[in-house]
């Protein structure tokens, strides 16, 4: 009963493999261990420029200002893994266990928490740990709860309103970097003084779309649909 | 300060270790619930290390989607694979349809 | 006059259309095909800008490498987002014709995305963006994939996301081992810091690896005829013409500049290269014997115009044991010309499957009166697939040949007449077939003019290229991108 | 620092660990999780090397980098697991083979 599916592959072969796999291993430790033992690598430069940067946690700094390019991209793949998931349809999502006493109750009471650490985690990543996408994932963690707990996104809001909700993060990237280029500077070059409030506002966005894109890939269907069908 | 460097080590050294058997027993489970269990409590540990290389950012978001989002879609995803595997016969491949339109 | 930021356009244009497509499906085919209209105009002002200003860089975010993410836009860089703004367009209008609405609605957004992903790709300057834009283009590739449907599909894309997953993890270990050997992520601080040592050696290993698996070069082809064959036709057009490119593109571009050997003593490292690129070499050869005998044995046409593609990737290696500045303009003009032929070739023979609900090759049944435009096009790619002259695949094959004679490698050459020979044996046996009569007689389906006529105007353009070869191997050298000195 | 690089050994073992398993496995749900332990590996191996410099904060940036990755992978994850249950729903496995075996997965 319990077969793990790696039968099907002779000791013989999987022998070789485990060889040509244990010499690979020891080259990649030889490669790790002739590393220079101390490197700052760009440490120095993001040091440097925290002070222009908008923010005072050198990894938000990294993520929505000198390489906030990336970010925006990164949010491209998280939408795209949604519409991948949505032109598949869904297999096997229609049927729903009903949610126990137990995971109602427990739902409302962590929904609220977790929204409120995400908020938290949202305005603290300027300067701590924290910023949009662990504030987003904690917050798609609440929408995951409330799914659990039987709760379904109202039939008015599933078409557009849903849909320009997880667009959102790369609009408002797509948007306001290309606006920033207008006084003539570059696509996502935060001009110093305002760098502050633009991060907070593409944190905020982000955090928004990426809790409802990862709520909506929890879901697995495009809910649009699954009312039509 | 000595002693706690070597037991800042020991420590390093049972997380590092506890990872490799976490990883290998989750690949090797023979049952995929547990092995997505297992996969879990493998993203909390990695949490862990993150907060000892001092990238707590990492280890946020490592435990909110590593273990956390992403322990939950692999759950749901199971729970939808297995009720077909109780009733369901695999049935032979059916001839399939050649036009792709 | 203000200055067009085209590098920043032809990325941002298709993400935007891609989100107008995904928020009001109903207007999706419009909105695509606008888009692709908008962006092929896009590259061309690009084009024109590079070829007034020579070779440009472009800071995102203002602040420059090492810290921020750099574009660079040369001569190698512009002439693949010309072949994709070309095969772009030709996809986006036969596509219009080819999905009705329920599917038209999952393939813009997708294709559009997939589009951008390119472009992005083509235009970075820095190694971890690449891993970005390469999932980005891997998740699109195979969602396109999954679109059709059906079991082989479905089991195709599933093993092409894995691959693709699996290439880019190898990719990105690559990354990080040369990161923390020498700081910085960009290309061109890359190559003047880079030095043999043992950690460059793995993350050179670890990145040929993961992307020649995803540029499927023979033995690592196993996912692609059933990914390309059983994708919707356009899709898999894009996928041979396009993505497997884009792999290849970064392959390249690694190795004239984070791998070269020029900038270090020459010894032990110049040796190790040399020996790389034989292995290449081989692997190539292998690819196109392979290819081309697995190509004729196939009886289903879609399959048959897949492996042609393992076929021609194995051509592209043969450059990299000549090293020499016409080799590797002999395998750009051999990417360009098979992305458009192929383009043609894939097209036709969705024509062919969308009219008689089939592509089985023995049962063709006089597709040549019935569609004698889409035969035509299929022939005509074929030629250039050959390398007949006076197409496209026949200058870069001469190219190419010369290249061999000239570095004293004229074996390298040699697989060049092989491979055509087992082309021309392979669009012959479907040309045959697509005259006589089968016993099985079809049930006609309406193919749309459109889909015909794209096929065709693609396929003129594989022949056309062979006329107006000066001017693409005149935009290769914008920026030198392959040294400038030969070896 | 030896520490740091026992984490980064430690990645390297994660990262071939999961090849390994990817490629002797024939369930997709294990194949999925191969993938993303390898991909935990490489993350190791970034950020480990980011603190090796002794008594300085570590490099912000490969951090950075492990957020993206760590997003990345949550999305390519989903999308597997999405594609493994249409497959499943088509061929009635959650394997990649063509013919179809005598014995069940699980």
């Amino acid at each position: 009963m319990n077969n793990t599916g790696e039968n099907t592959i002779p000791l013989s072969l999987r022998l070789l493999l485990m060889v040509l796999l244990t010499v690979m291993a020891v080259g990649l430790a030889y490669a790790v261990l002739s590393l220079p033992a101390q490197a700052p690598g760009l440490s120095v430069y993001a040091v440097e420029n925290i002070n222009i940067s908008g923010v005072s946690n050198p990894v938000t700094a990294v993520l929505l200002n000198y390489r906030a390019y990336d970010t925006f991209l990164e949010l491209g793949v998280l939408l795209l893994a949604l519409l991948g998931v949505w032109s598949l349809g869904c297999a096997g999502c229609q049927h729903q266990s009903s949610p126990g006493p137990v995971l109602d109750s427990l739902s409302r009471l962590l929904v609220p928490i977790l929204i409120m650490v995400s908020g938290y985690l949202l305005w603290a990543g300027a300067h701590a740990p924290g910023g949009a996408f662990q504030a987003g994932s904690v917050l798609g963690a609440a929408g995951v709860l409330l799914l659990l707990a039987g709760w379904r996104i109202h039939a008015g809001l599933a078409g557009l309103p849903l849909r320009i909700a997880l667009v959102l993060g790369v609009a408002v990237f797509a948007l306001v970097g290309a606006v920033l280029i207008l006084p003539g500077g570059q696509l996502l070059a935060f001009p110093p003084a305002y760098a502050g409030g633009l991060i907070l506002l593409f944190e905020t966005v982000a955090t928004l779309s990426i809790a409802i894109s990862l709520t909506a890939l929890f879901l697995g269907a495009d809910p649009d649909e699954e009312d039509a069908s | 300060m000595e002693a706690l460097t070597q037991l800042q080590l020991a420590f390093d050294a049972v997380l590092g270790l506890a990872l490799l058997w976490l990883a290998w027993q989750t690949l090797a489970s023979p049952e995929l619930f547990r092995a997505i269990v297992l996969f879990i409590a493998f993203g909390l540990l990695m949490a862990l290390a993150w907060v000892r290389l001092e990238a707590p950012d990492v280890a946020l978001a490592e435990a909110a989607i590593g273990a956390g989002l992403t322990g939950a879609l692999l759950l749901t995803a199971l729970s939808r694979l297995e009720p077909k595997n109780k009733s369901k016969i695999p049935h032979s491949k059916k001839p399939e349809s050649e036009v792709d339109e | 006059m203000i200055e067009m930021h085209w590098v920043v356009i032809v990325i941002l244009l298709p993400l935007t259309g891609a989100v107008v497509c995904f928020l009001w499906p109903r207007q999706t085919v419009v909105s695509g095909l606008i888009t692709a209209v908008g962006l092929f105009a896009s590259v061309l002002g690009l084009t024109w800008q590079v070829l007034e200003q020579g070779a440009l860089r472009y800071a995102v975010g203002g602040w420059g490498a090492p810290l921020g993410i750099d574009l660079y836009v040369d001569g190698l860089s512009l002439l693949m987002l010309i072949v994709t703004a070309v095969v772009g367009l030709a996809i986006s209008v036969y596509s219009s014709a080819y999905f009705r609405l329920d599917r038209a609605k999952h393939f813009w957004p997708l294709w559009l995305f997939l589009w951008a992903a390119l472009n992005a790709l083509f235009l970075s300057a820095d190694i971890f963006n690449i891993y970005v834009t390469l999932e980005l283009m891997g998740l699109a590739a195979v969602a396109l994939v999954a679109l059709s449907g059906g079991a082989n599909a479905l089991t195709a894309a599933m093993r092409y996301l894995l691959v693709s997953l699996l290439g880019s993890l190898f990719y990105l270990m690559g990354v990080a081992l040369l990161y923390h050997s020498y700081g910085s992520v960009d290309i061109a601080i890359l190559s003047q810091r880079v030095e043999s040592s043992p950690a460059v050696w793995v993350a050179i290993g670890l990145m040929v690896a993961g992307l020649l698996l995803k540029t499927a070069l023979f033995p690592l082809h196993f996912w692609l005829p059933p990914a390309h064959s059983s994708a919707p036709a356009p899709v898999s057009a894009l996928l041979s013409a396009l993505v497997v490119k884009a792999s290849f593109y970064i392959l390249l571009r690694l190795w004239l500049e984070v791998f070269p050997l020029t900038n270090t003593v020459p010894g032990q490292f110049a040796l190790g290269q040399f020996g790389l690129a034989q292995i290449l070499g081989l692997l190539g050869a292998a690819a196109v014997l392979w290819g081309g005998i697995q190509a004729l044995r196939q009886t289903r046409l879609k399959l048959l115009v897949a492996y042609s593609t393992v076929l021609q990737i194995g051509y592209l290696f043969l450059a990299f044991p000549l090293a020499s500045i016409i080799g590797w303009k002999a395998a750009l003009y051999l990417l360009l010309a098979h992305a458009v032929a192929k383009t043609a070739m894939f097209m036709a023979a969705g024509n062919i499957l969308f009219y008689g609900g089939h592509d089985r090759i023995a049962d063709l049944d006089r597709v040549a009166q019935r569609l004698p435009l889409t035969l035509s096009a299929f022939g005509l790619a074929g030629i250039s697939l050959m390398g007949l002259p006076p197409s496209g695949g026949f200058i870069a094959k001469w190219l190419l040949l010369e290249a061999a004679i000239r570095s004293g490698q004229w074996w390298w050459g040699l697989m060049l007449i092989v491979g055509g020979l087992l082309t021309g044996a392979y669009v012959f046996k479907v040309i045959g077939y697509a005259f006589t009569r089968s016993d099985l007689p079809h049930e006609p389906g309406f193919v749309p003019k459109r889909m015909e006529w794209v096929a065709l105007v693609m396929a003129l353009l594989a022949i056309v290229l062979g006329l107006f070869a000066p001017l693409p191997l005149a935009l290769l050298e914008i920026g030198s991108p392959f040294g400038e000195s030969l070896r | 620092m030896s520490y740091i690089f026992l984490y980064a050994l430690v990645g390297m073992g994660l990262f071939t660990l999961g090849l390994y398993a990817l490629i002797i496995h024939a369930h997709l749900l294990r194949k999925i999780l191969a993938i993303n332990i390898m991909g935990s590996g490489v993350f190791l191996v970034l950020v480990a090397l980011a603190a090796r410099t002794e008594g300085a904060a570590p490099d912000p940036v490969p951090h950075a980098m492990v957020i993206t990755g760590i997003v990345v992978a949550v999305s390519a994850t989903a999308l597997a697991l999405a594609l493994m249950l249409r497959v499943r729903s088509e061929t009635g496995r959650a394997e990649l083979d063509e013919e179809p075996l005598s014995k069940f997965d699980d």
